[in-house]
């Protein structure tokens, strides 16, 4: 009972009936979030049970989505918002930069903003254009937002959980195209830290850090590595602000090279900040400079050249390769 | 919406908003309409329209093709030729009525799903196609059919309109735009926007709503509560509901609006009242959210069905028209199908094309270290 | 709007575009209005209000004491003890009315001009001069007086009190919220969407808009072309235009809108017609863009002034009451003079307070590498 | 005559009037860029020498504002488009990032969008929130944009004619604290190329790299360096998207050491970019890792402490320290 084998969505599904549950005050909103069950059905079923007072389908406005969240958590509510796609989330920017992430400074910490933004992001998925984006660090640059990202069914579960209770501000990006992924949960067990990264695999010649949907590609590239006899660590990050920097660090004392993954575009990517910072506080560890894989600087390619514009397993290698070289 | 699951309410809060969500249905305002369901002429005193025999054939077999090339769409989904279709079906009266009523040199803003409209303007069908097949996101050229690429993010394209009408007026020229959205988007600040900003400057354009009562899974109710044509006189312009299963009615408000446009009165609203008969897109399903009562209601105002009786009634068109026109369609269908299959993938190397138009140094260093990495597979370098 | 300095124009256009522009001051609507600016009591079929002479006093006081701190903060500003000061003379009536229509448990979303409102909720002023010192963002504590913070994004604060209003209206509790926003804002998106979204929930919020005829130096015809209360009739919800200068008809409109929430009868746009007599900032300088005259004719309609007049013409208040106001006011003066003089900046640590309530490491880290570095000032170890 | 000593804001006003002048079809729009002449006075006496048709007060409203420029652009026009402040782009954040970014790739070359949207970025001028912010990062991550900033009144000048003549979108960072400074301006000079940077100050010990408002601080700690022994070269990077990282190659390989100060947050800012990409072209020439010296995670503070929390003469002399005694 406790413990299910369950897709990744139908775990933050879960995890939103167990807050609406045992919280009289959380909320969840958005676009055809009720009826319909949102349209990757992660909130299926959640407007039937707790009414369409705790259900909301919003009008289709995200700025004025997460403007209201913002009253209803002055309020004293916890809004968990749902936007539809990476891509349809800049109407929103505003009201996420400006308000959400600085009203719990400007006034002096007097009031607290509990509002979750989840986020369907990454590509893979054969979408049209803004489907399949990964605008993280847009989110991360930003002081008082907390960045979040599970890679698999029971963080999904578990760091919704941790999210709802923040009284921070959470961006919570959804990796869309592990959606359907199973994997265990234990809706009894205690959880690890919402930003603490985890080693998900060890080894000693080389360290991968990925999150969200990288995290299973990472695991692929280090079985093949494996192979062809490299031991390659693999750390799924969780959390892209804060940044566990000690859990890479350790890591990377270990392994002395690093190369950083993800789907976003590398120039000004997350993989940027981890790079400088582990840089500086490896610099006579690094055998190699770390080497970052992600998205080119062009906009998300049409379907047909996705694989091409993704992270693969080859190029993955390929950046694996070349640091071991050095 | 009813307020359930919370503490201490007092119950005449939440029947007052219940019965004021329920008095948006009340109210619904007169249509314009010229041709109802049943297939009759009606007038009315503000928009007449006197067609030839000829342009109201056309106007027919336009709805025709149009319900045609979208259903290959549809099939060819199935198939697994496209990724993704967003059917209008429902929708052709509104689209063809407006379509029409535009000159070429008038410029059109859609959003995702006026097929039915770039066929007026003469865009190959098979144009349309790429962004749901997967191998670009549009990539027509706007300026051959004054037609603009088509516009995911809801909303977005008013305000170019707009501003593409702001360049007309200081060009002093009487073209007009129309901008394509729908009734969701309607809740989007950037509509409102463009409304201010079109009033402001007084712009060409109109704001054409096909209002087809669902944004997904969220009926109109959810978007306003009182009629969307309403909208616009709170901005200093006129707004007018019509009947959007009419072609001769959608044509002939139009028509109008963009008269008043050309004559330099600024911006009009036009609310096509219609339904969206299908799914919102291939990947929608709607029976999560919708009774088959709904649809069955509004098959009997179907547009084309409708000219169809007018045109047979009137002796407009003969059985050979008919005939003609359904040979047409199939050859369109099969022309579709058979474009769409040997529509080639991209080049690799296309994602890096037209970032920029004067080039940017990064995307040229990825763009050589991709080719580089690519060649290392032939050479069988890297695994 | 002038067409000028373009190419091919057709004058046809520019001249009907120049009338519609014109025509926006042409039909201007009947204010509703209980004091003239003479001074005196006009009656209103549908609006009225039976006050005490305390009551009437006390309005009077509120709107000396508000001009008398807004003065001192200008000075204030002047003499280099603030940054800036965004004074809201002229609007006191504007801010009194509706400030003192509230009852305690509602909420305020104020923008950055509200001073006479926080004013009416007991807000110190001198809490209000910390932003514009430059010692904080605003800092006071939002719930202890259910006034929120100053908000500086355009807008932004309409969708806060709408989703505010929202939560009221899940607690079954009666309270109502107002949110203050002003001409120029009526053009921001978010408005928009705040109207939308209040609509559709039926929450209980009156929108107050302050139209003070300037957005900095644009007038309101540079944001719409028709009066803005008539802006939410196309979202389903009733808007009213109020003498802004007139204490008591704001008083008694903002009353009856407030009503109308608690009724569960949802939203209601006041627009109240008003003057920013000052300077847009004290940064600003309003001879660029405008003509002394236009402040003179509102200097004829102050609302001070024609409620003094009131007072004394029907001997409500006597030659005491004025002198002892005065006195009041200097005393405020000072207070808020010594007040501001004695604020300390903040410790240098605090810009690492409060940016997360449950901490970030990396907030940390910085803090604590910014008190090493520091504290490597006072040994010397770094010049 | 073309050789005049001018204040960076006139100089800027001064390419406006040229570009007015020489093209028909270029538009200043924003809010109160007429009468007033803006906030800066950037755009003063334009609306009255070339007309409202053509120097445009719009209603209050960003996304309109750039949204409808994109709309003038497809018709011909080359909009100039001024946000009012740093902190108040963000309602116009989905219109740049999901319709001017991509528009020309989604038009598959076919169109092209000359606009030039002008941001007065940055603090240090003693003003309430939102007032004084960098948000650069979070327009150079996004494909189809380019990002530049001048640094002193003839780049001012040279860049804005540049920005305004090319057929990309330009995010154009002033930095208004430096509005005031004034620098010789030659407008029949053959400007340098918009995206490359220029070594303002050559030096052999280590390499300071800043833009806009930091480069004339960094030239401050050179000078004071100087003093002391230690020769800093300073690089005015000039673009931060491209960025010539050619030119940031070539003088850390000459002086090993490299210190990137921007006034953005570090966290996820450019300097991030740089120390990785650099730190992967120099990795054999480095001395010490690539350091970063910028705002702090946190809220823009108040004005009272804007002189801790941004880059400083000490703080940056303090990094300088740090990486020579790697
Ligand atoms: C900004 C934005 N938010 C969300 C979406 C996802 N989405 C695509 S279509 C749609 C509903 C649109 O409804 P409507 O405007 O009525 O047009 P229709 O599809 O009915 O023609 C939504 C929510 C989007 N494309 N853009
Ligand atoms: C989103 C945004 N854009 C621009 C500004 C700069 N700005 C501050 S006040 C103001 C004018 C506001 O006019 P109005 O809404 O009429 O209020 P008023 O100042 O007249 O009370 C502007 C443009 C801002 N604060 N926020
Ligand atoms: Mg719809
Ligand atoms: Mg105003």
């Amino acid at each position: 009972m406790a413990v299910q084998k369950l897709p990744l969505a139908k775990a933050l599904n879960e995890s939103l009936r167990t807050a609406l549950e045992t919280d009289p005050k959380v909320l969840v909103m958005g676009e055809d979030v009720g009826k319909l069950g949102g349209v990757f059905r992660v909130t299926d079923g959640l407007q039937k049970d707790f009414g369409e007072d705790r259900v909301i389908d919003t009008p289709l406005a995200e700025s004025g989505i997460v403007g209201t969240a913002i009253g209803l958590a002055l309020r004293g509510y916890r809004p968990v918002v749902e936007i539809q796609f990476d891509g349809f989330v800049f109407p929103a920017y505003d009201q996420i930069v400006t308000q959400l992430a600085k009203m719990h400074a400007r006034a002096l910490g007097t009031i607290k903003l509990p509002v979750v933004i989840r986020i369907p992001y990454g590509g893979g998925i054969g979408a049209v254009e803004h489907h399949s984006e990964s605008p993280e660090a847009l989110f991360a640059h930003v002081a008082g937002l907390k960045v979040v990202s599970p890679s698999n069914s029971s963080d999904a579960y578990w760091m919704l959980q941790q999210a709802i209770q923040s009284d921070d501000p959470v961006i919570f990006f959804e990796p869309k195209r592990r959606y359907w992924d199973k994997g265990e949960v234990d809706t009894e067990a205690i959880p690890g830290e919402l930003h603490k990264a985890r080693t998900v695999r060890e080894g000693s010649d080389l360290t991968l850090v990925a999150y969200g949907p990288m995290v299973k590609l990472c695991l692929e590239v280090a079985a093949v590595a494996a192979e062809e006899g490299r031991s390659v660590e693999v750390v799924d990050l969780r959390s892209m602000s804060p940044i566990d920097f000690d859990a890479i660090q350790a890591s990377v004392e270990k392994t002395r090279r690093l190369v950083v993954v993800h789907e976003a575009p590398v120039f000004y990517g997350s993989g940027a900040e981890i790079a400088a910072r582990i840089t500086e506080r490896c610099f006579y560890h690094l055998e190699a400079p770390v080497l970052r894989v992600g998205g080119y600087h062009a906009p998300y390619p049409p379907a047909r050249l996705e694989e091409e514009y993704l992270p693969s397993l080859d190029r993955v290698l390929d950046a694996v390769d070349r640091s071991l070289a050095y | 919406m009813t307020v359930e699951g919370t503490a201490a309410r007092k119950p005449r809060r939440s029947s007052k908003r219940t019965s004021a969500s329920a008095s948006a249905h009340a109210n619904e305002p007169q249509l314009v309409q010229l041709l109802n369901p049943e297939g009759e002429r009606v007038q009315h005193p503000e928009y007449d329209i006197d067609l030839s025999p000829e342009e109201l054939c056309g106007l027919y077999r336009d709805m025709v093709l149009t319900r045609r090339f979208d259903a290959e769409a549809t099939s060819l989904q199935r198939q697994g030729e496209l990724g993704l279709w967003a059917s209008l079906l429902g929708q052709e009266a509104a689209q063809i009525g407006s379509g029409r009523a535009l000159r070429d040199d008038d410029y059109i803003f859609p959003t995702y799903r006026e097929h039915g409209v770039a066929w007026c303007r003469g865009v190959d069908p098979t144009n349309l196609l790429g962004m749901f097949r997967g191998v670009n996101h549009g990539g027509w050229d706007p300026a051959s059919n004054n037609f603009h690429l088509y516009t995911i993010v809801i909303g977005a394209q008013t305000l170019h309109a707009t501003g593409y009408a702001m360049g007309i007026a200081k060009d002093g020229s009487d073209s007009a735009v129309i901008a394509y959205f729908g009734d969701g988007a309607s809740s989007q600040g950037d509509v409102a926007e463009s409304f201010t900003f079109s009033a402001v400057y007084n712009a060409p354009v109109v704001f054409f709503c096909q209002n087809n009562q669902w944004a997904i899974s969220e009926p109109t109710e959810k978007q306003t509560r009182v009629p969307l044509y309403q909208r616009a006189q709170g901005f200093g312009f006129p707004g007018v509901r019509v009947d959007g299963n009419d072609v001769l009615a959608c044509l002939a408000v139009t028509r109008s609006a963009l008269e008043r446009a050309r004559r330099g009165d600024g911006p009009t609203l036009v609310e096509a009242f219609t339904y969206r008969m299908g799914a919102h897109t291939t990947s929608d399903d709607p029976t999560r959210y919708r009774l088959d009562d709904e649809r069955a209601a509004w098959e009997a105002k179907d547009p084309i069905l409708r000219m169809r009786t007018y045109l047979e009634k009137q002796g407009l068109a003969d059985a050979a028209f008919f005939e003609e026109l359904e040979t047409e369609s199939e050859t369109l269908g099969k022309r579709v199908r058979e474009a769409v299959r040997a529509m080639p993938d991209p080049d690799h190397m296309a994602m890096f094309d037209h970032v920029y138009a004067d080039g940017h140094a990064l995307v040229d260093e990825e763009r050589a270290r991709f080719a580089a990495y690519q060649a290392s597979f032939a050479d069988g370098e890297v695994k």
